[in-house]
């Protein structure tokens, strides 16, 4: 059963089908694609419910040729790394879908729109071909860009446009990029091919990169270039704010989405394609996250505008998903990959909530409500459950992922491996106090205080939004009291991308070699390469322990690496 | 004719392109910008006459066995000679046709708004 | 090449100095002169001297050709023109001095300056024609015509009804 | 008495160019016959001719390269798929003209046969290696494009545009001539290919002649293909020509132009270090100009006038790398890429076409309001060929910018590859500014001129070449493997 195709392809088959029906029958379109939307969240639980654990390798995958001249296939598939990120995907978009239920103009090419920013969603993170990758990362520009541009606040036109100017500069020499790697792949491995399980065997026994020079650099900083972008990271965030402000509330729950491409593009491709060019290149980049931590959190102090402040508290916390990613530690990596699945639903809810409030008062500014407690106690009970669990109050979600991130940030610190020290981690923690500080101040000025004459009418939740929220608050309270259920499905595939990373060529874990695994369990195996004794199904936990090559179980240390002078000279 | 090297054919031609250019960029009047187009054209053809008369090109060649000249190369330059006359015939039909088309239209041709050379 | 000899000075090649030195006048003419009637004037004699260069190069059809159609019908065509259009409104040929000429003069005398150092010096010991003399006999351009380039030949029969239907296009008075 | 042998005929090169021929010279016939009637025989007539000579072409895909007529005209893979971009694109264009022509009170129903004759110099511009053909060619497409340019008589935007684009068209020319007298002195023959061996002779005369001969000749090249430094008649002449026939220029005759230049620099690989500087910086320049000074324009045909210039910047780019490696580079791109330059412009002409109504035109981009409630089809292909021009995936633009990337990597040149990435991102504002305005509904009264849904015919069109745009990215592969080289 092609349940990766079948996934991908079930939105954008509404969306067509949406795209066909007579402008006049709006309400019937809203119902159609409702229940595409929820067709295709429970067809992705059925798809994650058909993976098994105890393997860090691709499953489910699926292989079509497609331009057989350029070696570019039609190739899916799911690991660790995608698992929570595809749920998250088919859970907000529906519940984007569900919020744009009552949009007056034209509900039904919204919905379509949202359909086709889903299959895109899907396919760039299922997708094993880089142009097949490429080609989704960019199909969700121009939906996404009306999706602001028509049905956005009063200065919809320009955030689109910057919205859409910025990834696609960013973007566009990716493109260069993944034209470059399949033309040294071809150099490398006597065949040109854009698959990413192909190419990054060469990386793995590495002989891609071997005597290219400074391409490593070039190519990696050309991916890591548009994925800052699209993360938001701290020099690229500026298109964020003013798209979340701008675009009708369903924006940002869908680019809440959208926003772990980047943090998920550097796991998928950044670490495992460009090993060296990614470890050299880890001080700019936790350099950017410590700031962007940082910067985030001070910026949404001053901000008035809930979603504003929402935008660049996810530049903060995205800031975490970098940090834990480039410490190349167990417990940074883990922290990364959870992190973005709990800032995608404390976020999403969060952004569902200011959108209850917009849609009874038509604004964002917090200062004009107040007190509205009084009238509004779940709401207002829900609210502050989201942002405790955005801030990161252990036991619930959020905590998990900036603890580990932490945890790795520091442990990298310790150990010595850049020579910032522990430094990085150390600002990072007063992004944490500061988040709690603006997001309390904002629930404080919201819903306490003086109940203002005009917001004496203000209406509690209805049942119809009570229930999309509620499911988010589960997850909030789910994620904190039961991590491992959350980490142990993504576990071994975030420990290859990191082994894939900082091993040595030979030591790195081949996704096309699938008599190669990682040990999981716990202990001085972890994170050891197994080799299992033939080619078995996928998804079988391993039995063997005959551990063939030891693996790098900590962050190298780069001033002691003879080309750390190369990794200095990059920037 | 013996005695006159190709060279002064080609400073010939070249003289007349040359004028013929700056006949173009300086002149306003379509008419004569189109004259000044044709001086270009036959710039072009005396070019392509002294060449093939000389065959300097084939010249190694020729000299040693003469039977080696294609005659594709020796007529090459008079048959374009011969199209590029056919073509400035048709040119000069359509491109008078147009100015007069234009005279008709506004009974002015000498257009200061037609500058050629500005966006 | 064969070594440079000094130029000889032959009758043929004062006779060439002669009628080019007369061509490149009345090509300046054609540029210089502010009445277009003047321009074309010399235009034909340019063309009429160019038709004599062409015998010179032995290329005698050609020259025929040039004086019919270039000198014959062309530039009777645009004397035409020119005419009509003078009876529509007069003076409107005259072009006023221009503050661009000289600057355009002087670079084009740099261009042709610049161009002619460049390639002409390496062609100056160029001076055997190598072509055989009747070359440009009709019977020679005639063949050449209706085998080799026979494709372009039939090709022009279509640009000229394309010149033929667009001119009368253009210029048919009603529409 | 020299001797020229007879050349030896296969008719199966020239039978494609003969039926546009003949089928333009029944539509004179019948206008002839009965004058401003209306034109549907003639149009139906024109559309048949043209896929009869399509699928002439189409039943030649494959064969093996030759030549005949004397080596004047070729088949190779290029020159068939050329000639098919050029019949098709012809045929859609002619597809969305009848209804054009009406609404624009352009009563010429010898605008067919004329725009099919252009076409003929297309095709042969486009099949031959002999650059005296390639001259005919060019001068049978030019000046019938000269007098289509003029065909609205009323109009002095169109008369002047005409008069503007035929001078400098004759212009051009002279430089072309002269290139070519050069290239025939320096190498005694008109065929393209002795120019590489004349530079293995390795006179330094000759060689300086080819230089010159190989700059005017791209100055000439230049013009027709309005790279930067030459491109100032583009806008007016795109703005000023019927719309039908901007949409002609803008694709037809580039294709023909890109085809020419593509085999001059396959063959002067051996003077790469002269012309990669010089066309580099052209490349840049007309890649960045011609996106730069689109921003600032209102008018949709000036607009595309000069998203046109910065797509023959792109080509260019794509043809430079031919040149540099011609035995790794081959004519995929370009194929590939004018393919899909031809259908997404042609298409996005037919919806600015849509602007004409009685007599008169509008094109500005507020004429734009409302197409999506009036016609959600029409603005459904707008947006695919503004997705195509940015080169979004997953549409045909897409692939064909990724072929260029490709190349010029290949090729190494990657300055100007992210000269064009930098290129394309200037490209997104004012190409999605168009599809913007599609979208934004229609405030003003009914009576404006406004661009409402046309024919069935120029509906069609836009379907048509919408459903190329796409369906040329899903049918990749048989493309390329029907069109191109291997």
């Amino acid at each position: 059963m092609p349940y990766l195709s079948i996934l991908v392809l079930l939105p954008l088959f509404g969306a067509i089908l949406l795209g066909i029906m007579p402008e006049s029958r709006q309400k019937d379109g809203v119902q159609l694609g409702l229940v595409i939307g929820v067709v295709t969240f429970l067809w992705s639980i059925a798809t994650l419910m058909q993976l098994k654990a105890g393997t860090f390798h691709f499953q489910l995958v699926e292989s079509y040729p497609w331009i057989e001249s350029l070696g570019i296939k039609f190739a899916l598939g799911i690991d660790g790394i995608t698992y929570w990120l595809v749920f998250l995907t088919t859970l907000l978009t529906l519940v984007a879908m569900a919020f744009s239920h009552a949009q007056k103009v034209r509900p039904k090419t919204l919905i379509a729109l949202i359909l086709v920013v889903e299959t895109a969603l899907l396919g760039a993170f299922l997708s094993l071909d880089l142009i097949l990758f490429f080609s989704f990362f960019e199909l969700m520009l121009l939906p996404t860009y009306f999706m602001v541009a028509i049905w956005g606040g009063e200065g919809r036109r320009k955030a689109a446009a910057k919205f859409l100017i910025y990834t696609f500069a960013g973007s566009i020499f990716m493109l260069v990029g993944i034209i470059g790697l399949a033309l040294q792949a071809k150099t490398a491995g006597g065949e040109l091919t854009f698959g990413l399980t192909q190419i990054q065997v060469l990386a793995a026994n590495g002989s891609l990169w071997e005597g290219t020079g400074d391409l490593q650099k070039w190519i990696f900083w050309s991916f890591a270039i548009a994925l800052l972008v699209k993360t938001p990271s701290f020099p690229f965030h500026s298109w964020m704010p003013d798209f979340y402000a701008e675009a009708p509330i369903i924006g940002p729950m869908i680019s809440s989405v959208m926003i772990k491409l980047g943090t998920f593009g550097f796991l998928r491709f950044c670490l495992p394609l460009f090993p060296e060019a990614s470890v050299g290149a880890a001080p700019i980049l936790l350099s950017l996250a410590a700031i962007g931590i940082l910067y985030g959190a001070v910026v949404a102090i001053i901000q008035t505008d809930m979603r504003r402040m929402i935008a660049y508290s996810s530049v903060s916390h995205m800031g975490f998903v970098l940090l834990g990613i480039f410490s190349f530690t167990h417990a940074g990596i883990m922290g990364a990959g959870i992190q973005q699945f709990a800032h995608g639903i404390s976020t999403g809810l969060l952004v569902l909530l200011v959108g209850y409030l917009v849609s009874r008062k038509q604004t964002a500014d917090f200062r004009s409500f107040g007190g509205i407690k009084a009238n509004a106690p779940i709401l207002a009970a829900i609210f502050l459950f989201a942002i405790l669990g955005s801030v990161g109050l252990p036991s619930l979600n959020g905590f998990v992922g900036e603890f580990l991130a932490l945890l790795g940030a520091f442990e990298a610190g310790f150990n010595g491996s850049y020579g910032f020290g522990a430094g990085f981690a150390i600002l990072a923690v007063f992004g944490v106090v500061l988040a709690a500080a603006y997001l309390l101040y904002m629930f404080q000025r919201t819903f306490y205080g003086e109940l203002s004459e005009e917001n004496r009418t203000f209406k509690d939740l209805r049942p119809q939004e009570l229930f999309p929220a509620l499911i988010f608050a589960a997850f909030v309270l789910w994620g904190g009291l039961q991590p491992t259920v959350f980490l142990r499905p993504t576990e071994l595939s975030h420990q290859a991308a990191r082994m894939m990373a900082i091993g040595k060529p030979g030591d790195r874990p081949m996704w096309d070699d699938l008599t190669l695994e990682i040990a999981s369990k716990s202990g001085p195996n972890l994170g050891a390469l197994v080799r299992v004794e033939a080619i078995r199904e996928v998804g079988v936990p391993v039995t063997s322990n005959f551990v063939v090559q030891p693996a790098n179980l900590h962050p190298p240390v780069l001033g002691k690496k003879p080309d750390s002078k190369t990794a200095e000279a990059d920037h | 004719m013996n005695g006159v090297p190709l060279a002064a054919y080609l400073a010939l031609g070249l003289f007349m392109f040359t004028a013929g250019v700056v006949g173009v960029v300086i002149r306003r009047s379509p008419i004569v910008i189109f004259m000044c187009i044709e001086l270009m054209l036959n710039a072009v053809n005396l070019t392509f006459l002294a060449f093939a008369r000389y065959q300097f090109s084939t010249a190694p060649a020729l000299a040693q066995n003469p039977e080696l000249a294609t005659s594709n190369s020796i007529m090459g330059g008079q048959m374009m000679v011969i199209f590029v006359m056919a073509v400035a015939a048709a040119e000069v039909a359509v491109g008078l046709g147009i100015i007069m088309a234009i005279f008709r239209l506004r009974q002015n041709i000498d257009v200061d708004e037609l500058n050629l050379l500005k966006g | 090449m064969e070594t440079s000899a000094p130029l000889a000075i032959t009758p043929e090649l004062l006779l060439f100095g002669g009628i080019a030195t007369a061509a490149a006048m009345a090509a300046v003419g054609v540029v210089a002169f502010n009445n277009a009637v003047r321009s074309a004037l010399c235009l034909v004699i340019n063309f009429f001297l160019l038709a004599f260069i062409y015998f010179t190069l032995q290329a005698e059809t050609l020259g025929i050709i040039q004086i019919v159609v270039y000198t014959g019908a062309i530039m009777v065509l645009f004397l035409f023109v020119i005419m009509l259009l003078n009876l529509g409104g007069s003076g409107l040929l005259q072009q006023k001095g221009d503050k661009r000429m000289p600057v355009a003069i002087a670079l084009g005398v740099v261009l042709f300056g610049l161009i002619a150092s460049q390639l002409l010096p390496g062609l100056m010991s160029v001076t055997k024609p190598l072509a055989p003399d009747n070359f440009g006999a009709p019977q020679n351009v005639g063949r050449a015509l209706f085998t080799q380039y026979v494709i372009p030949f039939e090709a022009v029969s279509v640009l000229l009804l394309v010149g033929i239907v667009g001119s009368i296009l253009l210029a048919k008075r009603r529409i | 008495m020299l001797y020229l042998p007879v050349p030896q005929t296969e008719w199966a090169l020239i039978l494609p160019i003969l039926m546009v021929v003949l089928s333009g010279i029944f539509g004179l016939v019948v206008e002839m016959v009965h004058p401003k009637r209306d034109n549907n025989l003639i149009v139906t007539a024109s559309i048949i001719g043209l896929l009869m000579s399509a699928f002439l072409l189409a039943v030649q895909f494959g064969a093996p390269p030759i030549r005949s007529f004397g080596d004047m005209v070729l088949r190779d893979p290029l020159a068939l798929s050329m000639q098919f971009i050029i019949v098709i694109g012809t045929a859609l264009v002619i597809l969305f003209s009848e209804a054009y022509l009406r609404e624009k009170k352009i009563p010429f129903g010898e605008f067919y046969p004329l725009i099919l004759w252009s076409a003929t110099g297309a095709m042969l511009m486009v099949s031959t290696t002999n650059l005296l053909l390639i001259f005919v060619g060019l001068e049978i497409l030019s000046i019938s494009l000269y007098v289509l340019a003029g065909l609205c008589r009323t109009e002095e935007r169109s008369e002047e545009s005409a008069m503007k684009y035929f001078l400098l068209g004759a212009f051009a020319s002279g430089f072309l001539l002269y290139g070519i007298a050069f290239i025939y002195g320096a190498t005694g023959s008109l065929q393209l290919e002795s120019i590489a061996t004349a530079l293995q002779i390795g006179n330094p005369t000759g060689r300086t002649l080819l230089m010159f001969g190989l700059a005017m000749l791209l100055i000439g090249l230049g013009f027709k293909a309005s790279f930067v430094p030459f491109h100032q008649w583009t806008p007016d002449v795109y703005e000023g020509a019927p719309t039908n026939v901007t949409a002609y220029m803008a694709t037809v005759a580039k294709v023909a132009a890109f085809t020419a230049l593509f085999r001059l620099l396959g063959a002067s690989t051996g003077l790469k270090e002269f012309w990669v500087p010089v066309l580099g910086i052209i490349a840049v320049l007309t890649m960045l100009g011609g996106n730069l000074m689109a921003l600032r324009q209102t008018d949709i045909k000036r607009i595309l006038a000069y998203s046109s210039i910065s797509h023959a910047g792109y080509v260019l780019v794509a043809i430079m790398a031919h040149g540099i490696a011609p035995d790794k580079v081959g004519p995929n791109a370009i194929i590939y890429y004018m393919a899909s330059y031809t259908l997404m412009t042609i298409g996005s002409f037919a919806i600015v076409s849509l602007g004409a109504r009685n007599g008169k035109e509008s094109t500005s981009l507020h004429d734009l309001h409302g197409m999506w409630q009036r016609s959600p089809a029409v603005a459904f292909c707008l947006i695919v060929f503004v997705a195509s021009l940015i080169g979004l995936p997953p549409t045909s633009g897409f692939w064909g910018k990724t072929l260029i990337f490709s190349d010029a990597l290949t090729a190494g040149l990657t300055p100007l590859a992210v000269v064009l990435a930098v290129a394309s991102i200037i490209s997104v504002y004012y190409y999605v500014n168009i599809a913007y305005h599609a979208f934004v509904p229609d405030g003003t009264d009914a009576d404006t001129a406004r661009m409402r849904p046309g024919s069935l015919a120029l509906r069609s069109a836009c379907i048509l070449c919408a459903a190329g745009v796409i369906g040329t990215v899903i049918f990749f592969t048989p493309f390329i493997n029907a069109f191109g080289a291997k």
